[in-house]
């Protein structure tokens, strides 16, 4: 068995009396999709932005391929192959789809040690078109190109969070809920595509969509107040007493 | 004829060029709007009083604000140079500005008579055949207040001006002439208005007397702060801050201080007498010290008219030098740097009515030239 | 794209034409209009790319401005003097030749807005603003106390600077030289618009999660763009200075960083052409007002209120609409 | 140099710092509440300081000019409001810098067109007039001392209106979150109108105070208003508390740097180029504290996030 791309020990983190993380251990396999479930309020985003780098922990440790980066700050841990969707768009929205995409592509380049120009108009520079017009079409996004970030849907700029997270060609992922807003038909396309991309770098998600986690995941940690209190295969979890009790009346497992 | 403002240049172009060959035209850049706009306003006053009363038809002014920005001062002075080609420049109050537009106005061949301001350099190594002086040299007043000093048997001295060139030089002329003991010597904020700290330690220096030289609102300020602080101590200061136009704003605090002026209301001469009535009648209110600056300067400009075409430009400097002219100070000449030879006289601020102003107790220096005169090459 | 590339044609025609109709009426006065007009263009297009591309509203660019100015002065006034300026490691006795004091004043004021800037961008917002307008007071305060180069009083050179070749006494040729450099400087902005750098730092602009997560720091792009934007500023600086062969603590005032704000505002945060039409604007209404009223400021005031209000988006925004993206 | 100057220094300081936060907390409201900039401030300083003069003038009553110069700046600030500012608190502060900046332009010279070039006189009141014997010998203007009292009494009375009264709630949600004063069933606009209000009658209170000591004139509110910006940045933009705090501590050092700066250089130096260079100094002293305080606390000091 080959070293987990991401390992947390022992990640502790308070907001004055409430615990957002208490003790939260979890790793990430290579070839994996880990799912980190729970119900609203229970620390998954404080969990998923502590990983990013964007809040630092009170105490336990980070380890990214081999690496303690505990220290490191979110545009380190990204050139180390971070790639990650935020649950909450954060897109340039007076941007072109492409600019975005072209922006992620720039982002690669720079963790290359490549420089950023001053002069070459950017949006002519071939290398990093192909790479954006490649990763918008991977996630369906090629025709709208040319739009304006601002005009697209939800589900639509979910899909272009993929497409800059794909332009980066992280060693992992880190994705905040990418159904969110997708509809039936968008979740199904993307649960086929995020299937195919565990090959490429393993992904830790977020979601809430319990019918993709299922279908996708092969480990699922459940996180409750703060606290892991279950990491294991679908079915494992499916069966915990003590997943059963939490999720009770929150929402049914099937 | 006057033209207070000429609205579109682009369209008064030609036609001027023609008919203007036999009239003077004078470029008058005063500081007319924002905080220092009340001496701008005076001295253009004063001069305006003289052209019109001279009634002359050939005589055109053109009067801009330069808002006391030594930039548009400066862009002002090249359109009334280069576009509307003005003769005779006048009217700058401030030192800066008068530095930044004079020695490019005298280079360009036109005449420039100061109304007000007074710097050092211009007085000295870098006067200019083309520049009178027509008010003082700027530590003039500051001398004489210095010289009044020693005369009232002052010997600790207490003085204060703000951190600025003029501040400096008005230091440095209080010394020239005082001979005693200097009890503390405090440079304040440009434009600072609260003295408190300064006024706590004129208590604790031991001073005899304080002398300041703190233009504008900043000596309202410090007069006010002053007299409220129950240090009485003899002031004496610059007749920038007694003059007629913010001594109404300082009021009572005022009364009995001496300050040192070249000029003033009293001054018993035909001229003065009737300055003072008809800038009393035409702008309801007394004339001050820049208005009276304004009334001389115009009427130096007027006394060379009717001597020489200011075309003529060697003749026209000859008529100016020999300012031969009903100045409201009486007798008026120039030094060989073209600045003012006269008397300084010790004024005192008294209370008519419900009016305060000043009158002459003393004569501080008599027939006093400045310090800078022997710098000057010509 | 197409309507604002033919305004901005017109607009630089505009201004080439203006002074050169005026050449021919022998109106050089207008012509030094114009070529004010170029150089707080010129100025303002330094601020843009730190307002408009990269977000950052300092309220303290006449600093970098002052400092081209006094660049200017200072080299000049000791060339004029034959006062050496420093005579380690080499002797130098200040110059008067503009190629020369262009660089200097590029290099001091893009070395004072990477010390401001390195210390200014660690906050944001309002504190950002006013920690640039605490800088730029700072600065102010020193010159006036600066007696050495003549404090409140300023430094007044008696002639302009030389350019090789040329005569810049002559007005036209003066405007000339404004007039290439802001164009190359509207060249150089464009490129820079439209560059990988440029992306980046629109994209800090409107999102800093975003720039962070593809691995680009959104500090060294707002530092780079600071740096560039301070030394532009100060190269306008320079030649403001040589225009009214005059420099004082007044260009290092708070007032004046504002009107170099309002250039920018009044034509369009964000827009290339932006700052030529502000400054345009701005100083025809200075002109035809101060001829109305001794209180044109009144008008001036309700004026740029109106456009505030009304006109969203500068005066390019309400003639020409939104913006479209870069491509 | 005696204690006894040093501790009247310090009197100067506190009640400087005083005048500094009554301007301040107007602004340090208005933008906790509004999220708005706010360059005008000053220009309400001024019309208070007019409003004073003018009444003082006509009845010779400083209680009667105190009164007026709270009146006029509250309907000079509801009016603005009303008419300008409510347009501007979803705009950017790009926006509300330069339309109170016109603002400014528009007061200054609105000022001016009536009340003239020359600067107003307004006088302390006999029964405030001259100096105090303080414990400790210190001899004190009695001016100062009111001053000094009524900034607290004032400062005392924000305090409750913000901690204890029904409006006090209203600012505290509002600064909190705009939506949530909405579902309390408050009209928005109408406390906005009033916030606005009062912090421009504490700005125009400040001009009266200050206009007795000081001059009277136009633009007269611009360096005051620089200050307080310098104030409220140091404090935390939108803490009262940091407002207080900051108003102090810049009232302080301006004052005790303006006085020891000088001396310290002359101990190196000779007097006049001490006095000179201490001065330089001095009047750059604010600016560095404040660089200071936002290098090691971006956000001020009782700032949140900005």
């Amino acid at each position: 068995m080959t070293d987990p791309v991401l390992q947390v020990h022992n990640l502790c983190k308070s907001f004055g009396a409430l615990k957002a993380s208490n003790d939260v251990s979890l790793d990430l396999r290579p070839g994996e999709i880990h799912a980190l479930i729970g119900p609203n309020g229970a620390g998954k985003s404080t969990l998923i932005k502590q990983i990013s780098g964007g809040l630092t922990p009170d105490a336990g440790r980070i380890e990214v391929l081999g690496r303690d980066v505990t220290a490191l700050d979110t545009v380190a841990r990204a050139r180390m192959g971070l790639g990650r969707t935020f649950q909450i768009s954060s897109l340039a929205m007076e941007f072109s789809v492409l600019q975005n995409a072209v922006l992620g592509a720039l982002g690669a380049r720079r963790a290359r040690g490549g420089r950023l120009g001053l002069f070459r108009n950017v949006m002519k520079d071939t290398a990093l078109l192909d790479t954006a017009h490649e990763s918008l079409a991977r996630v369906g996004l090629e025709t709208a190109a040319q739009a304006r970030t601002a005009d697209l849907s939800h589900g639509q700029r979910r899909q272009l969070e993929v497409a800059v997270a794909l332009t980066l060609k992280p060693r992992l992922f880190l994705m905040d809920e990418p159904m969110a807003g997708l509809g039936a038909s968008g979740s199904k396309e993307l649960t086929g595509f995020l299937d195919d991309l565990r090959r490429e770098a393993p992904i830790l998600l977020v979601e809430h969509d319990m019918d993709a986690v299922f279908a996708l995941a092969d480990r699922i940690s459940v996180l409750v107040y703060g606290t892991v209190i279950a990491t294991g295969t679908a079915d494992e979890i499916r069966t915990n007493p003590e997943v059963r009790r939490a999720y009770l009346g929150e929402e049914e497992l099937t | 004829m006057k033209i207070l403002k000429s609205l579109a240049v682009a369209t008064a172009v030609s036609t001027l060029a023609l008919a203007a060959h036999a009239e003077t035209k004078i470029g008058m850049i005063t500081t007319l709007s924002g905080g220092g706009a009340g001496l701008g306003v005076d001295v253009r006053d004063g001069f305006m009083l003289a052209i019109e009363a001279a009634g002359r038809d050939d005589v055109e002014v053109v009067i801009e604000d330069d808002q006391r920005k030594p930039e548009s001062a400066v862009q002002i002075a090249d359109r009334m140079i280069q576009s509307e080609k003005v003769d005779i420049m006048t009217g700058i109050i401030w030192s800066n500005l008068a530095m930044a537009v004079v020695p490019a106005a005298t280079a360009q061949g036109v005449f420039y008579l100061s109304p007000n301001a007074g710097p050092s350099a211009l007085a000295g190594k870098r006067c200019h055949k083309n520049y009178f002086n027509v008010a003082w040299q700027n530590d003039n007043l500051h001398e004489a207040a210095g010289a009044y000093a020693n005369d009232a048997g002052l010997k600790n001295s207490f003085i204060l001006a703000p951190n600025y060139p003029a501040g400096k030089d008005a230091l440095t002329g209080y010394k020239r002439m005082y001979g005693g003991e200097l009890a503390g010597e405090i440079y304040t904020k440009l434009g600072q208005t609260d003295y408190a700290a300064e006024i706590a330690q004129i208590r604790a220096s031991g001073a005899d007397s304080v002398y300041f030289f703190l233009p504008g609102g900043m000596g309202i300020s410090f007069l006010k702060q002053y007299a409220d602080s129950g240090v009485d101590l003899p002031v004496v200061g610059p007749a920038f801050s007694f003059d007629q136009g913010i001594l109404q704003a300082v009021g009572a605090a005022a009364l009995g201080i001496k300050n040192t002026s070249q000029w003033n209301k009293d001054i018993d001469n035909a001229a003065n007498v009737a300055f003072v009535a008809d800038f009393q009648a035409k702008y309801g209110r007394l004339p001050s010290l820049y208005a009276s600056q304004g009334f001389d300067t115009a009427n130096l400009i007027l006394s060379a008219l009717d001597k020489a075409d200011v075309s003529d430009q060697d003749a026209f400097r000859a008529a100016l030098e020999a300012a031969e002219f009903d100045s409201v100070r009486g007798d008026f000449k120039f030094g060989n740097n073209h600045h003012p030879v006269q008397n300084i006289y010790v004024r005192e601020v008294i209370q008519e009515g419900d009016v305060f102003t000043n009158k002459i107790i003393a004569t501080g220096l008599t027939n006093h030239a400045d310090a800078y005169a022997s710098e000057c090459n010509m | 794209m197409g309507r604002e590339r033919v305004f901005n044609a017109a607009m630089l025609l505009a201004l080439l034409a203006v002074p050169l109709f005026a050449w021919g009426l022998d109106e050089p006065f207008i012509i030094t209009l114009a070529t004010k007009v170029a150089i707080l263009a010129l100025a303002g297009v330094g601020l843009n790319i730190a307002l408009g591309l990269g977000g950052l509203v300092s309220l303290g660019h006449a600093a970098f401005f002052g400092i081209g100015g006094y660049a200017m002065g200072i080299l000049a006034s000791h060339a004029q003097n034959y006062e050496p300026l420093f005579s380690w490691p080499f002797l130098f006795e200040g110059s008067n030749q503009m190629p020369l004091i262009w660089l200097v004043a590029v290099l001091a004021s893009a070395a004072a807005a990477l010390v401001i800037g390195a210390l200014s961008l660690r906050t944001s917002g309002v504190y950002f603003i006013m920690i640039t307008l605490a800088f730029g007071q700072m600065l102010y305060y020193f010159a006036i106390s600066w007696s050495a180069y003549g404090g409140e009083d300023g430094l007044s050179i008696w002639v302009r600077n030389e350019m090789p070749g040329l005569n810049t006494l002559d007005p036209i040729q003066f405007f000339a030289v404004t007039f290439v450099i802001l164009c190359l400087t509207l060249w150089f902005a464009a490129r820079l618009a439209q560059s990988a750098f440029g992306l980046a730092l629109s994209a800090a602009r409107q999102s800093q999660e975003r720039v962070e997560t593809v691995g680009l720091t959104p500090f060294k792009l707002r530092l780079m763009a600071f740096v560039i934007s301070g030394a532009i500023t100060g190269l306008a600086g320079a030649l403001f200075a040589d225009l009214n062969r005059f420099v004082s603590p007044t260009m290092l005032s708070w007032h004046t960083s504002g009107e170099i704000m309002i250039f920018v505002i009044l034509g369009g945060v964000g827009r290339l052409y932006g700052p030529l039409v502000g400054a345009a604007v701005y100083i025809l209404l200075e002109h035809l007002l101060g001829g109305i009223s001794e209180y044109w400021q009144i008008f001036l005031g309700l004026l740029l209120l109106g456009m505030v209000l009304f006109a969203r988006g500068g005066l390019i925004g309400a003639l020409l609409g939104r913006e479209v993206a870069h491509d | 140099m005696s204690l006894i100057l040093i501790l009247e220094q310090v009197l100067n300081g506190l009640q400087f710092g005083v005048m500094l936060f009554l301007m301040a907390a107007g602004l340090t409201l208005v933008f906790g509440v509004m999220g708005l900039i706010n360059l005008a401030h000053g220009a309400l300083y001024m019309v208070g300081a007019f409003a004073a003069a003018a009444v003082a003038g006509w009845t010779g009553s400083f209680v009667l000019a105190l009164m007026a110069s709270l009146a006029a700046a509250a309907a000079a600030g509801a009016l603005v409001e009303v008419t300008v500012i409510r347009r501007l608190y979803d705009r950017d502060h790009l926006d509300q810098v330069l339309a109170t900046f016109a603002l400014i332009l528009i007061f200054s010279e609105g000022t001016r067109w009536l009340f003239g070039s020359f600067p107003l006189f307004l006088d302390v009141p006999s029964y405030l007039s001259g100096p105090v014997m303080l414990p400790g010998g210190i001899q004190y203007p009695l001016y100062r001392l009111a001053i000094i009292v009524i900034g607290l009494v004032v400062g005392a009375g924000l305090f409750w209106l913000i901690a204890r009264t029904r409006i006090g709630v209203q600012i505290r949600a509002g600064e909190a979150d705009r939506e949530m004063i909405a579902a309390l069933g408050v009209d928005i606009s109408k406390l906005y109108t009033l916030v606005f209000a009062l912090g421009a009658a504490l700005a125009g209170l400040a001009g009266a105070l200050v206009g007795a000591i000081q001059s009277v004139q136009v633009g007269m509110g611009e360096p005051v208003l620089i200050l307080a910006f310098v104030v409220i940045v140091i404090g935390g933009i939108g803490s009262i508390k940091g407002a207080l705090v900051g108003a102090l501590l810049v009232g302080l050092t301006d004052t005790l740097g303006g006085v020891f700066l000088p001396r310290l250089f002359s101990i190196v130096m000779e007097p006049a180029a001490a006095a000179s260079v201490g001065a330089s100094l001095a009047s750059m002293l604010i600016y560095i504290l404040m660089a200071a305080v936002l290098l090691v606390r971006p956000s001020g000091l009782f700032g949140g996030s900005a």
